[in-house]
């Protein structure tokens, strides 16, 4: 019985986190976004040379083939980190897809190059969880038409997964003729979703979706981890921020942190999330030991860092006074990462709906 | 309890209204910009103060309209002006203005109401700096008195408009060796001395809404002083109180909620409206009794200041609940429209002009500005409550 | 324009309050309800001597015929007092539903002696909000048969008005043969709600009710904001005595009053309930003045007054520390109202589904 | 990640389900009472003993298994024991023998934890005082030495189990001059003497799970002292701990979380049961992530034990989250209840004989007890985050 990390995990984070202090510090982010990038050039250069981006693709195929746990320390270390990487989309849903729903070919074809970095993938399957401003996409003689919303990783991608009506999974060239991309901006600019249009584009299907929702659903489950993940590392660095905040401003005479006010607003975040690092880690560890549970816990994780987050951002603002709202100390890139998260592949009460669901509820 | 107006308020009410009907056409579009205003602008303001609506309990030798102060005449011009969504006028800026009128010299008054009013002078407040926020009165910007001049030297912050501004009402301390409130005084003078740098402050939601303003031997006019030396903090407060008193009016938070229901409405999760699924729908109404409660709230304490009353604890507690309501109300909005509540800026799709992110933002700064929550629950509890104040504590302890 | 109390409320406010301090102070509850009383007779009489108990009632029916704000305000000096007297379910809801669906013969009958506390009114009216452990009661040849739960002074009552399934009316007479009436202890020994059963007995239907839901709904509408200012009442107290323990009360040689901490809870609990007091009145002033809009507000009075209600008895109580969880205060009194007020006619969530409904949303 | 158990554990909790499935008739039913066990119980207690699932650590010459302490074992009987709903046993007081382990003399060790262990011997615990809750240390009970006695004037409150009592572990100040801290001691002795009157406090759930006891002159023996003059504090701070500790159990919030979906799939509305009501689902499902937090955050603090090391964060939040989601949990299963949820005592139609509504006031008194919420938060802030204390006040300020 061991519910930690092991060594090597442990050795992953540092390595991972060590790297991003280094090469992916606030400035950084800033002067990337600044130039509307959402896939900065050396920042995945430095973490494809870290060997992380087949963190779940077999050996055989290229990768490192490590557990959903490691994925997400990795997923938590980025959200730490505000990096603008197309890591969740790329490197966890769209290997998710193909490992659950491609054939040997698309595997073999795919994976070893989402694991060298030599191409992006971007994947779509919002119409899948909660249908808005479109009519969905239609496949019909193996090509797509519609529109998709919300693509993860979508701007930066080369290739893409996109889900249509039946839940079924293709593989789409983003470039091919048919396809018209925009990007959304959001309040993140350090990552970016895109709206994809298909008009009669050749579509290659993941075989094992086509009358099976567990590659789809599995996609959906992978990718709400890595958001947990990605928001409990915001979070985090947001209490860090705040208490550090709050033992050096002082207001009448004493160190903020010093009255009870702002003590008690830095221990209700820390107490609120250092049980989420549990759920974390523990659903996550699901997916590869006990999937049967992952379905509920991806949902649960999702939502909850959601809110949890959600409260953390603002609380961690109101700590920094004044200042919290300014860019001065850049706090809002993190408050505006947990935002993007918190929407993303489902808003919280939708995705409890699914908890509740998948316990037959 | 009679909620209905004295045939004389309503008589004012239908005519403001068919004033609004008539004239709505001629009112600039969208929020009032910070800083000059447009010929148009100053067209409208000028249209208003001829009809009363605006700088209305200004004595017209400053520029107003020169009316007997009447509350309900105030609370129907917001009421109405907010029902159409016309952009209201002012009474030149309501932070200094009531301090020249109740403590400027006449000199003061005379040249500088009625520009302010028209719109043709633009102020900036001077008094938060990097190390005083909520303990503004440890503010510690100096100007020391040489010759005829005062001169300043320090920094300020949250001097929103500073970059457009012609005036500066400002707080500086002139009395060093004084307890620290009774040590400020509050000076007047042009933006347009050697020595003073604006530097934009941009916040979270994109915008440099406010400025750094930075005082470097600031030389300004020795009776450019409202009160005596070391009253400043005095003649401040005042001009505070009304800062305070509009941060969480019931009238915008009725009309926010009114468009997260048209909101709730039109959005649709695979087809239903967002209104109609159930866990939200239960969120919109209670958001929407707290928005009631603070809407009656609104009516009593305009019942107390009618009745000569001070309104007590209804008062108190209007800028803690207003502002985190508010707050609310977007976060409920956004997470309605999930992935499509996060785009921004100029993106596709985006709803109400991204209105709604920006107002969540903006409420979080509200709720710290101007008091935060946690100053204002210390005031609740001491000035409402008559719970005792922190005892002082040994220094260096 | 004037949202505030008359001189003549203001008066009636006091008088009430006044006779409740000196004669329904918090030793004489613990004396009556010790001996399971929930009609406590001396309370019962000052409180009709204080000609009150017909406060709704026209005046040629023995009534003082003023306004629901009044009603209001003395079902907040009852909360405040936690009184033991069954004034909501006799004194408002039943005449509401004599004045709204009754014949003028049963007005001419029932209300006179309701005013002058001769007869005590149960009303049953819970399956048409939210049935549980019933079939609901069914209406046939003029006879009623089924079960009535959780009647409102329905132990004390010497008469009964029950609402059919159709949602119409009828009076019966609480000891009439065939009816079966149990007491239902619940956790607030202030007020009892009964079990009554039906066996095929004679009743006498309001006419206006039988095929006009109004009655009915005017009769629920009435019993939540007179709950819902019970609420008011109680909660006022229970930050009243927080406020004067924590100006009292030392530890760390310092009153806790001036600790950030306990200072925040109370001035929240403050803020919180401030604002309701002036949604209770004008909900209580809408029912005569703009009954269009009752329906609404009545749910929103009642479903917010529960959820204010709750937080601010938790809090006072912990404002109390374990002074609080003991019975030597007694504030749990105060705590148990609130309870059994937010579950009566309709718990939170329900009766806010029943506002959104009430607006066409 | 291993969540595996070992072979050696996995045998052990095989023989203990076993064991359960095989004895479980003769466990005593309901809730382990305040006070004197019954014969009953002390036979239960005997047989967990003489199987090991009861006292197991403690020495065999002391009464109990005497098997090395393995923090997997524990965890494992307390596991199965919640999951199958069996009374488990007891390693006599939890509060007072791990001290006479630790600091009692050898004399006190053969004397009291035997019969402590056997159910015998029943102990009441002297701390808290009127005056002193949060502020614990400032308790104000003396014991004086005259000859070989000890003198004891005060009072003590939330003495539970008082009237019951065979012994009384107890906090007194012996040293008046000493500071707060330094000025106690760690007393023990026989409830049987003149001068111990024990009045029962009723709580809010209507029953009197805690007493006041006023000591006036009453005499003790000296050599019931556990550590030395003035340890007190430091002998009394290992079981203060402990005490901590079970608060906020996740098993257990695990178990009422499940006893809350049983009844919200049983109770309806209308016919419909409530968990088919999405605003009461909703709020289950909220309540549900958290429980999963907690559970999963209790594998963390076990894995830290098992590790020897000190588990931190996961450990300071535990009784502030777990007692406040304890609460919610019960807070739902009354408002799906409705008018049910308020039924007490001997009603009819209660459901799960009041158990929701006691839990609902007891968890209340939980949140309050054992450190209140807001010293919680103190604590986590200042020793878990490093947030400095709140600086010394002038006296009298």
């Amino acid at each position: 019985m061991e519910f930690a990390l092991s060594e090597e995990q442990v050795m992953l984070q540092d390595s991972v986190s060590g790297y991003l202090k280094g090469n992916c510090s606030l400035d950084v982010v800033r002067q990337g976004v600044a130039g509307g990038i959402t896939k900065q050039a050396d920042v995945w250069q430095g973490i494809c040379d870290l060997g992380i981006l087949g963190i779940i693709i077999p050996g055989e195929l290229g990768g490192v083939e490590l557990g959903f746990l490691d994925a997400a320390l990795i997923a938590e270390a980025l959200g730490r980190a505000i990096a603008p990487v197309p890591f969740i989309g790329s490197c966890i849903m769209a290997p998710v897809a193909l490992l659950n729903g491609g054939s040997e070919q698309q595997k073999e074809t795919w994976l070893p190059k989402i694991a060298s970095g030599e191409v992006v993938f971007g994947v779509g399957v919002t119409e899948q969880i909660a249908r808005r401003e479109t009519d969905g996409i239609q496949c019909s003689g193996g090509k797509l038409s519609g529109k998709a919303m919300f693509v993860v990783d979508g701007v930066d991608a080369d290739m893409l997964i996109i889900a249509d009506d039946s839940g079924a999974m293709h593989i789409v060239d983003a470039n091919a003729s048919g396809v018209t991309r925009r990007a959304l901006q959001t309040i993140d600019k350090t990552r970016a979703v895109a709206e994809v249009v298909f008009d009669s584009v050749e579509a290659d299907l993941l075989p094992g979706s086509q009358n099976d929702k567990e590659p789809l659903l599995k996609t959906i489950d992978a990718g709400r981890i890595m958001i947990a993940a990605d928001s409990l590392g915001a979070a985090q660095v947001m209490i860090e921020q705040a208490v550090a905040y709050a033992q050096e401003r002082k207001q009448f005479d004493r160190v903020i942190g010093s009255f009870q006010a702002v003590k008690h607003m830095c221990a209700e975040m820390a107490s609120d999330l250092e049980p989420c690092r549990s759920l974390v880690w523990y659903t996550a560890h699901t997916v590869n030991d006990m999937p049967e549970e992952t379905r509920m816990l991806a949902c649960h994780a999702k939502a909850h860092l959601s809110e949890v987050g959600r409260s953390i951002a603002k609380i961690a603002t109101e700590v920094h006074g004044g200042m919290g709202f300014t860019d001065l100390l850049g706090l809002h890139y993190w408050f505006k990462r947990v935002g993007l998260n918190r929407q993303l592949l489902g808003s919280p009460e939708l995705v409890r709906e699914e908890a509740a669901l998948a316990q037959g509820w | 309890m009679d909620l209905a107006y004295s045939e004389r308020h309503q008589v004012f009410r239908s005519e403001l209204q068919q004033f609004l009907k008539e004239h709505k056409d001629s009112a600039p579009k969208g929020r009032a910009s910070i800083g000059k205003a447009s010929d148009e602008a100053k067209q409208w303001q000028q249209l208003l103060i001829k009809h009363g609506y605006a700088a209305r309990n200004i004595p017209k030798k400053y520029g107003g309209y020169g009316a007997e102060f009447d509350i309900l005449e105030s609370h129907i011009i917001a009421e109405e002006f907010s029902k159409s969504n016309v952009r209201p006028g002012h009474s030149g800026d309501e932070r200094v203005v009531p301090v020249l009128l109740e403590l400027g010299t006449e000199k003061q008054r005379e040249e500088l109401i009625a520009p302010t009013i028209s719109g043709e002078m633009i102020w900036c407040q001077g008094y938060s700096e990097p190390g005083s926020g909520s303990d503004l009165a440890s503010l510690s910007t100096k100007a020391v008195l040489d010759g005829d001049e005062w001169v300043i030297n320090g920094q300020k912050i949250w001097t929103s408009g500073a970059q457009h501004a012609d005036m500066c009402f400002c707080l500086v301390r002139t009395e060093p060796d004084a307890p620290k409130h009774q040590g400020i005084s509050y000076l007047i003078f042009t933006m347009d001395r050697p020595g003073i740098e604006v530097r934009p402050l941009v916040t979270m939601t994109g915008e440099a809404i406010f400025n750094e303003t930075f005082f470097t031997d600031t030389r300004v006019p020795k009776d450019g002083i409202v009160g005596k030396r070391g009253e400043g903090w005095f003649v401040a407060n005042a001009t505070l109180k009304h800062e305070r008193g509009s941060l969480g009016d019931p009238n915008q938070t009725e009309s926010r909620f009114r468009s997260l229901v048209e909101l709730m409405k039109n959005e649709t999760i695979d087809g239903t409206p967002l209104i109609k699924i159930p866990a939200y729908r239960d969120r919109l109404m209670r958001l929407q009794a707290r928005m009631l409660t603070m809407k009656y709230n609104g009516m009593r304490i305009l019942t107390a200041y009618l009745k000569k009353e001070e309104p007590g604890l209804p008062r108190w507690i209007v800028k803690l609940q207003g502002c985190e309501l508010n707050h609310q109300i977007a976060a409920l909005a956004i997470d309605a429209m999930g992935e499509l509540g996060v785009l921004y800026e100029d993106s596709p799709y985006i709803r109400d002009a991204g209105m709604w992110q920006k107002s969540y933002m903006l409420d979080l700064g509200l709720i710290i500005g101007g008091g935060t929550a946690q100053i204002q629950k210390n005031m609740i509890g001491e000035r409402a409550l008559g719970l005792p104040k922190e005892p002082k504590y040994k220094q260096g302890a």
